[in-house]
């Protein structure tokens, strides 16, 4: 068995299979944070997924997407946190 | 002890030029062999922090991942067993860190370390508020954190 | 041939933009700045105008890729004449500016925005390049988007949220449009475009892309029933701003309808009825929007989108005359369209209102002014020989030989409504005494000459405008027939992109 | 594959309508941006879409060695993206000002009757 | 050889991932989904790039994974803090099954406080056009 | 809404963002990146820094108004368009040194164009976040 | 001839800058001008009545084939001393009765316009050329007509005066315009060569039809005919050129012109014959009720142009003969008679007929001059009148044999009422004692009522030698009108014959009547009791009507609500793209076209799917954002998966940033709150899943097509050669495309500075607009 077809066959499903439950999660809440951990946890295994996908295609510019994702991934989530203290209702 | 790192890193520079390949094992080497070299030569002056320093630096890592890879599966195991085992708890921390580098470096770790997670920081810097999963018994912890990672972490840094 | 001149009318305000950026919140420098540059960007329009006129088709290789490899400006007749007029209209809004507009304002950009709008419209004109034509409607649409929200007003941010939402939908029907012809034709030259369209095999898809481009540019020129923005928006923005909207924004839709529906697009039957329908509809409901209108500014977006279908149906009409007509219309349009929002300011400023309801007495207060107002609307009614008259011949006359019978309707109705509310807007304006209850706030009479000047010298300039384009006529009718044919028969624009 | 970009254009535009077809303006907002995402895909589906070929000509070579994706839509779509930012920067403040104004994002709360024109 | 490695570390991380993922779905309160969340997200992604460093000789990939992992090791426990800390002080409830919260009375006599000694003064809203 | 943890991270991430976002400026022409994105990351660099530390310290690290910024960037970008056009060549035609430069590559009207809008968009993005959250306080 | 025309206009337009010289005193010289043409014009009959005519052409639109042409010929020439000649006096008679107005030049200058204008109508040679001076005589008139502003009802009625003559103006252009479509030349002189091309023509009855109504309107003909008594809100001097002399008879007069073009069927004969017969009666008998003095002249006068036009539908040699020495006499006697009642408003401060009485007394020389107009209003012999009612009378009775009788009595009908009115108009107001109120009128300037009397004397004149007019004006007139070319005979006596009893008979009714019947407010109230049913009641309640319409379907169609716009622009879309993609044929799928669908991408995009779907239906702000968030990473992988990572980078910066924004601008808005009702949101639905529908399939029809690639190749083969760059989507940004990204860098500044205003922006409240 190939690296590429372990790959699609392992890596990328459970990597699906992990942005499915964190998706649930996301749609479930029950609160804004829920929601705003969960998407962070969805653009961190993106940050997997685009590392996995350049090992898969031998392509290393991929990379650089990557590590955009992981500079700047965490703003929204100090936003998010910024809009929440400033108000303490959930809306 | 600058000197000494930067007499380190030139000489792996020099071997990764005289060598001629851009490669970060290349370059480890160079270091290594540089270290060597350089403990050698200094073995009889007095300031042998460098020398004592970079073991600890790698044996910390070591022990930093040793712990982060525990818990994770200490963790691991938990979420993926029916039954829940933890006890969460939020533990107010008194930590020895002073300066912003330290109590960022510590945070940091406790924070990456599974089943920790700091809440907040109190405004005079002398306070942690921890998140913890499996808090069994609050001075215990207390007493783990003090002699564990932070004294550690704070060895290397003072 | 290539040649810098092209592009120096966008070049001018663009520079003029960003030094009025340097000299932030110097007032006085950006005015003086604003008047200069439109001058020259008037000198290098006229200049352009010139050149093409007598030296046919210029086309500039931007980045000196060729074409269909870069994006290609180039200025034909209808173009260079667009860039002029809009030269024209910009020097006097520019002018009028100066005391038309609140120094808060000027504090927080008008003026280099005013610059952004200016270039981005001679930039649409010139540009034959399908996307740069959108990065244009960009430049255009976000311009006037601050130029409408400027200063706040709750009427203003409602007509503004209502203006957004369906620009940026033209927007987003315009770019849809693009991408579909990009994967048809793998080109963005509209010339290019012009050649490999026909070749498509399955032409349905062209027509479900024309599709995209009239709704899209529909909207942008207010058609019915996609001109909901218009009356929504024009009367909140100072009037400077109105003016400029009003002349040249509707007109920016008009023409990338014209230029795409004859240079890429050939209508077909169906699609030259939608249009005849859609500007039968929109006279219609332009000018029964018109006739109830006591606001005066909200009169003449009516009147905008009245006037509109005179020229959308001179497109559905699809015949040399047709066009000429609509195009020498187009050219009319501009000028009074802007001139009659200035005229909307001046009042503000003699009357502190535009409620026709609140105003009156301006005939007995002005009477020069009002001469020179009265002017500009009988030219826009079209009494002859000012300047609507002429192209309302030709629209009627290629009507008859298209036999479209309800098209001659709606511009008879259109122009009856226009004739009777401008007649009633002058009665009530002019002739009426002023309320006695209202207070009325002249501030023009406080004002110095020279400020003075400034507001009414735009309007005096644009008004001879109009009236030579009236009375000499044959020489617009000279420039538009040429347009017409230029854009009925491609081949020129596109061996002058192509070199083949 | 290409099917599947065709749907999810499709289920893009119809959310997009459908939010702009509402009352709330933020609402509008975020129909505006599926509007804008949803021509996006779709100038990038109309080029040549390739899969793990970028459009960067490797490190050793002058001209691609290879199949490439198509950089125009590309670099279109970027066009697009960085102009629609703007736009809705705008909108998002535009959206704010409302909002101080009347209290709510309720656009039926901003409609001025004509006795307020000036 | 490297194959084998590759396929060895790269399940791990997947596995450490999806860890995290039934972690998130699974806890019963937002502490604990975000505590376990973080930290094993991270470990997965480090091991990718572990697995990149060593299939792409090269010196720009492997700085660019040790700059991504960096980056998320510096970043994802802030971030964690931030969005904790917002979460607590918005109200969002613990599980029933906390047995500790030194943070609760530490946040009262800190509201209680400011709210005597330094009334909350809003800040300038504008700046003066004039500056 | 202050913690020591952000700020203490906010002070070494601004240079860290800011020197990336100069190698994806420098490095566009040849790999993914260019002056968008630089800029935008530059730019994200400093919102960072003004949520951990408030927009008025932020401000005055970057000393200037990012209002100005757009200017300057705009003239350097329209000036590169420009300049082909006193060689009379058509506007925005590619200008290039003849030789080289390590590290950047070649240097040519092309890298000024994207520092144009690298700055550009800096100023933008600064001024618009800056601006609303001066506003929100 | 055009300087003649172009005199006029100069003047006018000098009276602008040198208005203050012309307020004085002084204003009587500006009657000069009409004078000097008058004379120019007069010396032209020797040459016209040889059966000359003169043309002059120059150039001026000659691609729309509009020149400035014009031709002097005896229909021109008549129209033109009747111009010139009663402007003279209207300017004289002006100077004095608005002396001392505050906007005296304005006034000249209109009425200086308005003659250029009638002029310039009468002159034209070329029927564009004549329509563009028709539109000026409606402009001018209507700035005379509203010269007293102030005044609600003069307003009023200048507006209903434009409009309908306005209106008409417009039908009349269609005709002009569709004669010149079919016979291609726009020049009278041509056309009368194209007559009966025009006249078999299929278009002909629309073109009678629009010519007609322009005529009509502008003619006052029933039932257009009510914004003539509206009109007398003007000055005096103006209701007496415009409305007795010249405006209304540019509707006369055109009928007159067009006579040889399209005249002479029955089409033509019918429509002017019961447009002309109706109005006079009708008229007539408004006119018998009125007791305003100007309310009678301008029923009179419709009555009047009624049988103008009902000589012209006759259209016999004798009743276009008739006709135009009608014209002449109408318009000397009208305009005296309308110049009198100005003198007596002038100085009685009234025109009320039911109170005027005995001004004889006090204003001898006007009586004088009532009495000669009245007269010859009434056709009595020796008057220009009479022999005017003769030749109608003969007319009527030489028509069409089953007709000449009805013809004739409506005739003798009218005649008999004008004679009555004009006695009221002319004498009444004379007779009887001198009430208390009147005692201290005293009489005008001396510039007031010369004219008038002078216009008595000549209706007499030319009464007393009619072959002044007949043999040369009359005769060349209706050489242009008429082919035949016998000579025209005017004679004062015809001998004893039936007409000669009929006008008698008229005389006598008339004045019997006179004596009878006197308008009282009684009556007046009475008649006015069937004002709902008056065409003005009409045309009204039409407007109105219109503007009911106008506003319900404004409102309802643009309602204020941004949604209902979007929904119908969405819905039009649809209509037209599904209308086209119905056309487009089949949907094909060539499945070895597309590339496979590997698991992981399609995960992608049905979370992409389920984040569009959360993002619809959360009820939270701050969960729609996250959602679109999920959304754009979503998005971004999906450009990292198809080998774009410099959007993939664009993107997901410009979605966090995007995001933050949100967060910042989101502060403490309430939760969405649930505003559709469910059909609503149905209809929506549909309405979305149609447009997506669309846009789905659309984008799969093109994706079937080949793709052509030859830009995008010749981008990868140059990119690095030529343009030193290797990332080709950035080469494409900066360098093949960068005019692109310069101006959306613009874009992007622009919404900074938006943004920047918006928030530090607040307007003072002086500054509102
Ligand atoms: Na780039
Ligand atoms: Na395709």
């Amino acid at each position: 068995m190939s690296l590429a077809l372990y790959f699609d066959y392992v890596i990328f499903p459970i990597l699906t299979i992990a942005v499915l439950l964190v998706f649930i999660r996301l749609v479930k809440g029950p609160n804004v944070v829920d929601r705003v951990i969960a998407l962070d946890l969805i653009i961190t295994i993106g940050i997997g997924f685009i590392t996995v996908y350049s090992i898969r295609t031998k392509e290393a510019i991929f990379l650089d997407v990557a590590v955009i994702l992981a500079l700047i991934a965490f703003l929204g989530t100090i936003a998010f946190s910024f809009y929440l203290e400033k108000t303490n209702n959930d809306d | 002890m600058m000197k000494h790192f930067l007499m380190n890193l030139l000489l792996s520079f020099i071997w990764v030029a005289l060598t001629g390949s851009m490669y970060y094992s290349n370059f480890l080497f160079g270091f290594l062999l540089g270290f060597f070299i350089l403990w050698i030569m200094n073995r009889n002056e007095d300031d042998q922090r460098y020398f004592f320093r970079v073991p600890k630096i790698i044996s910390f890592l070591f022990y930093f991942l040793y712990e982060m890879i525990a818990a994770n599966l200490q963790v691991a195991y938990d979420v993926i067993t029916p039954k829940y085992f933890f006890k969460p708890g939020i533990v107010k921390y008194p930590m020895k860190a002073r300066t912003d580098l330290e109590i960022n470096l510590l945070s940091t770790i406790i924070s990456m370390t599974p089943g920790t997670l700091i809440l907040d920081v109190s405004e005079d810097k002398t306070t942690l508020y921890i998140h913890v999963m499996y808090l069994k018994d609050k001075d215990q912890f207390i007493a783990q954190m003090e002699n564990g990672i932070e004294k550690k972490l704070l060895e290397l840094l003072r | 041939m290539i040649d810098n001149l092209i592009i120096n009318t966008v070049l001018i305000h663009l520079f003029t933009a960003i030094t009025q950026l340097i000299f932030w919140r110097k007032t006085v420098t950006q005015r003086i700045l604003s008047v200069a540059g439109c001058f020259f960007g008037l000198v290098s329009a006229i200049r352009l105008f010139y050149k093409v006129y007598n030296q046919g088709i210029l086309t500039m290789n931007a980045a000196n890729w060729d074409a269909p490899f870069g994006i290609v400006f180039v200025a034909d007749l209808f173009s260079s004449t667009l860039v002029l007029l809009t030269a024209i209209a910009g020097i006097s809004v520019s002018i009028f500016s100066a005391t038309g507009i609140g120094r808060a304002r000027m504090l927080y950009g008008y003026f280099p925005i005013f610059h952004f709008l200016m270039m981005g419209l001679n930039g649409a004109f010139l540009t034959g390049d399908i996307f740069n034509l959108y990065v244009w409607f960009e430049v255009i649409i976000i311009s006037s988007f601050v130029l409408m929200t400027l200063g706040g007003r709750k009427a203003q941010l409602e007509g503004a949220v209502k203006y957004m939402a369906m620009n940026i939908l033209a927007s987003t029907f315009f770019l849809t449009g693009i991408g579909i012809l990009y994967g048809l034709t793998g080109s963005l030259n509209m010339a290019s475009l012009a050649l490999e369209v026909p070749k498509i095999s399955n032409q349905a898809l062209i027509n479900i892309t024309a599709m995209f481009f009239l709704i899209g540019f529909g909207i942008k020129s207010a058609v019915f029933p996609l001109y909901f923005w218009l009356p929504s928006s024009y009367h909140t923005p100072p009037s400077a701003v109105a003016a400029t909207f009003g002349g040249l924004l509707t007109k920016v839709g008009i023409y990338a309808l014209f230029r795409v529906f004859t240079l890429i697009f050939t209508p077909d039957e169906f699609m030259k009825g939608t249009f005849i329908v859609l500007a039968v509809m929109t006279i219609l409901t332009g000018a029964f929007g018109a006739l109830i209108k006591d606001n005066i500014r909200r009169l003449f977006s009516y009147l905008i989108v009245c006037h509109i279908g005179f020229m959308i149906g001179g497109l559905g009409l699809y015949t040399t005359l047709a066009i000429t007509g609509a195009i020498f219309y187009l050219i009319h349009d501009i000028m009074v369209k802007t001139n009659l929002f200035l005229i909307a300011g001046l009042i503000r400023q003699l009357r502190g209102s535009m409620h026709m309801g609140k105003l009156g007495g301006i005939y007995a207060a002005y009477p020069k002014i009002s001469l020179l107002i009265a002017v500009v609307i009988f030219s826009l009614v079209g009494i002859p020989p000012l300047s609507g008259f002429w192209p309302k011949i030709y629209l009627f006359n290629a009507s008859f030989a298209s036999q479209q019978w309800f098209y001659v309707a709606a511009i008879l109705i259109g122009s009856i409504v226009t004739l009777y509310v401008i007649a009633k807007f002058w009665a009530q304006v002019f002739w009426k005494d002023a309320c006695d209850d209202e207070i009325i706030v002249d501030n023009f009479q406080n004002l110095s000459k020279f400020k003075k000047g400034l507001l009414v010298v735009p309007i005096l300039l644009m008004a001879s405008v109009s009236v030579y384009i009236g009375l000499n006529a044959e020489v617009i009718i000279q420039v538009s027939t040429r347009i017409s044919n230029e854009l009925m028969e491609k081949t020129p624009y596109i061996q002058a992109v192509l070199g083949t | 594959m290409e099917l599947l970009l065709v749907f999810l254009i499709g289920v893009l535009y119809a959310a997009g309508v459908y939010l702009i077809l509402r009352r709330s303006m933020v609402k509008l907002l975020l129909g505006i941006m599926l509007f804008g995402n949803a021509t996006n895909i779709l100038i990038f589906l109309l080029g040549n879409i390739v899969k793990g070929k970028p459009p960067i000509i490797g490190a050793d070579f002058k001209v691609f060695q290879d199949i490439y994706a198509d950089p125009i839509p590309q670099a279109l779509i970027l066009t697009a993206i960085v102009i629609s930012f703007g736009l809705t920067a705008f909108a998002i403040v535009l959206l704010k000002r409302v909002y101080a104004l009347i209290n709510s994002d309720d656009l039926d709360d901003l409609n001025t009757p004509e006795e307020e024109d000036i | 050889m490297i194959n084998i490695l590759i396929a060895i570390l790269s399940t791990v991380g997947a596995l450490a991932i999806l860890f995290a993922s039934i972690g998130i779905l699974r806890m019963p309160d937002f502490y604990l989904r975000l505590s376990v969340t973080v930290k094993a997200a991270t470990l997965g992604i480090g091991l990718f790039l572990l697995c990149t460093a060593i299939l792409f000789p090269d010196i720009s990939v492997t700085t660019k994974a040790i700059a991504i992992s960096f980056f998320l090791i510096l970043t994802t426990p802030v971030a964690a803090h931030m969005i904790g800390r917002a979460a607590y002080k918005s109200g969002t409830p613990k599980w029933k099954g906390t047995v500790l919260d030194d943070l609760e009375k530490d946040y009262k006599n800190r509201e209680d406080l400011q709210g005597i000694a330094k009334p909350e003064t809003p800040e300038d809203s504008t700046i003066d056009p004039k500056k | 809404m202050r913690s020591s943890i952000l700020q203490t991270a906010s002070q070494y991430l601004l240079p860290i963002l800011l020197l990336f976002s100069v190698f994806l400026l420098l490095r566009g022409h040849y790999y993914p990146g260019g002056g968008f994105v630089g800029g935008l990351v530059a730019s994200i660099a400093f919102v960072l820094h003004s949520f951990a530390n408030g927009t008025e310290n932020t401000l005055k690290i970057v000393r200037y108004k990012p209002l100005s910024l757009i200017p300057i960037g705009l003239l350097i970008a329209s000036l590169s368009m420009f300049m082909p056009v006193l060689l009379g060549l058509p506007v925005m035609t590619g200008l290039w040194f003849e030789e080289p430069i390590p590290v950047i590559g070649m240097i040519g009207s092309a890298l000024f164009f994207d520092l144009g809008v690298y700055l550009v968009v800096i100023g933008v993005v600064l001024t618009i976040l800056f601006t609303i959250s001066q506003n929100t306080h | 001839m055009l300087f003649t025309v172009l005199s006029g206009l100069i003047t006018s337009g000098l009276l602008i800058p040198f208005g203050k010289f012309f307020k004085s005193r002084w204003s009587v010289l500006l009657a000069c001008l009409p004078i000097l043409l008058f004379v120019y014009y007069f010396s032209y009959i020797p040459d016209i009545s040889l059966g000359k005519t003169f043309n002059q052409e120059i150039n001026w639109i000659p691609s729309l084939g509009v020149n400035l042409s014009f031709r002097l010929d005896g229909l021109s020439l008549l129209f033109s001393l009747l111009i010139t000649g009663i402007g003279s006096l209207i300017v004289i008679y002006a100077s004095a009765y608005l002396k001392g107005h505050q906007f005296l030049d304005r006034f000249f200058a209109y009425l200086l316009l308005f003659m250029s204008a009638m002029l310039g109508l009468v002159l034209s040679n070329n029927i564009i050329l004549l329509f563009i001076f028709w539109e000026l005589t409606s402009i001018s008139s209507f700035f005379l007509i509203g010269f007293n502003n102030q005044q609600k009802e003069s307003r009023k009625s200048a507006l209903t005066a434009l409009t309908i003559t306005g209106i008409g103006g417009y039908f009349l252009l269609i005709g002009l315009l569709l004669i010149v479509y079919i016979t291609g030349t726009a020049s009278i002189d041509a056309l009368f060569a194209q007559a009966s091309f025009i006249q078999q023509h299929a278009y002909y009855p629309y073109i009678v039809g629009f010519v007609c109504l322009g005529a009509f309107t502008k003619s006052a003909q029933f039932p257009f005919h009510f914004w003539l008594p509206g009109a007398m809100k003007a000055p005096t001097p103006v209701s007496a050129y415009l409305h007795s002399a010249t405006m209304v008879k540019a509707g006369i007069f055109v009928l007159a012109r067009f006579t040889p073009i399209l005249g002479n069927t029955e089409l033509w004969s019918y429509t002017l014959l019961i447009a002309g017969g109706v109005t006079m009666v009708y008229a007539a008998i408004h006119s018998l009720f009125r007791t305003d003095l100007k309310g009678v002249l301008a029923y009179s006068t419709i009555a009047a142009l009624g049988m103008l036009t009902f000589l012209l539908g006759l259209g016999t040699r004798e009743a276009l003969t008739a006709a135009l020495v009608f014209i002449v006499a109408h318009a000397l006697y009208k305009a005296a008679l309308f110049l009198i009642t100005g003198i007596i408003d002038h100085e009685t401060g009234t025109r009320d007929l039911t109170l005027l009485s005995g001004l004889r007394k006090v204003l001898l020389p006007v009586f004088i001059a009532g009495t000669l107009a009245a007269l010859s209003s009434a056709g009595l012999p020796l008057s220009i009148g009479f022999i005017g009612k003769d030749l109608i009378y003969e007319a009527t009775l030489h028509g069409p044999q089953q007709l000449a009788l009805y013809l004739t009595i409506i005739a003798v009908f009218t005649n008999v009422i004008l004679v009555t009115v004009g006695f009221y108009a002319g004498i009444k107001p004379f007779l009887g004692p001198l009430p208390e109120a009147f005692q201290k009128v005293h009489l005008p300037y001396r510039a007031m009522w010369v004219p008038p009397l002078l216009l008595g004397i000549l209706a007499f004149i030319l009464g007393i030698f009619p072959h002044l007019l007949g043999g040369s004006l009359i005769q060349a007139s209706l050489q242009v009108m008429d082919i035949s070319t016998a000579p025209v005979n005017l004679k004062i006596w015809h001998g004893f014959n039936t007409v000669l009893l009929l006008s008698i008979g008229t005389l006598a009714l008339g004045t019997i009547i006179y004596l009878v019947q006197k308008p009282t407010a009684n009556k007046l109230a009475f008649i006015e009791k069937f004002n709902n049913l008056s065409p003005k009641h009409i045309f009204e309640r039409m407007g109105a009507l219109l503007l009911r319409f106008s506003d319900f379907y404004t409102n309802k169609i643009h309602n204020g609500y941004l949604r209902s716009y979007m929904l119908k622009i969405i819905i039009f879309a649809e209509v037209l793209i599904g209308y086209e993609l119905l056309n487009s044929g089949p949907i094909s799928i060539d499945f070895d076209k597309l590339s496979p669908i590997s698991f992981y991408e399609g995960f992608n995009v049905l979370i992409l799917i389920a984040a569009v779907l959360f993002t619809v239906s959360t009820r939270s702000r701050l969960s729609a954002v996250v959602g679109t968030s999920v959304i754009g990473y979503a998005i971004c992988l999906i450009f990292v998966f198809y080998s774009a990572p410099d959007l993939a980078m664009t993107q997901f910066t410009i979605d966090t940033l995007t995001v933050v924004l949100f967060v910042l601008v989101l502060f403490r808005l309430p939760p969405f709150l649930n505003f559709a009702n469910k059909l609503d949101k149905i209809r929506d639905g549909f309405v979305a899943i149609s447009f997506g529908v669309i846009l789905s399939i659309v984008a799969l029809k093109v994706l079937q097509e080949p793709f052509e690639t030859q830009v995008s190749d010749f981008y990868g083969q140059y990119a690095y050669s030529l343009a030193k760059g290797k990332n080709v989507v950035n080469v494409i940004l900066v360098d093949f495309r960068g005019f692109d990204t310069m101006f959306e860098i613009v874009v992007l500044s622009i919404a900074a500075l938006g943004v920047y205003s918006l928030l530090k922006l607040r307007l003072k409240s002086s500054e509102k607009e």
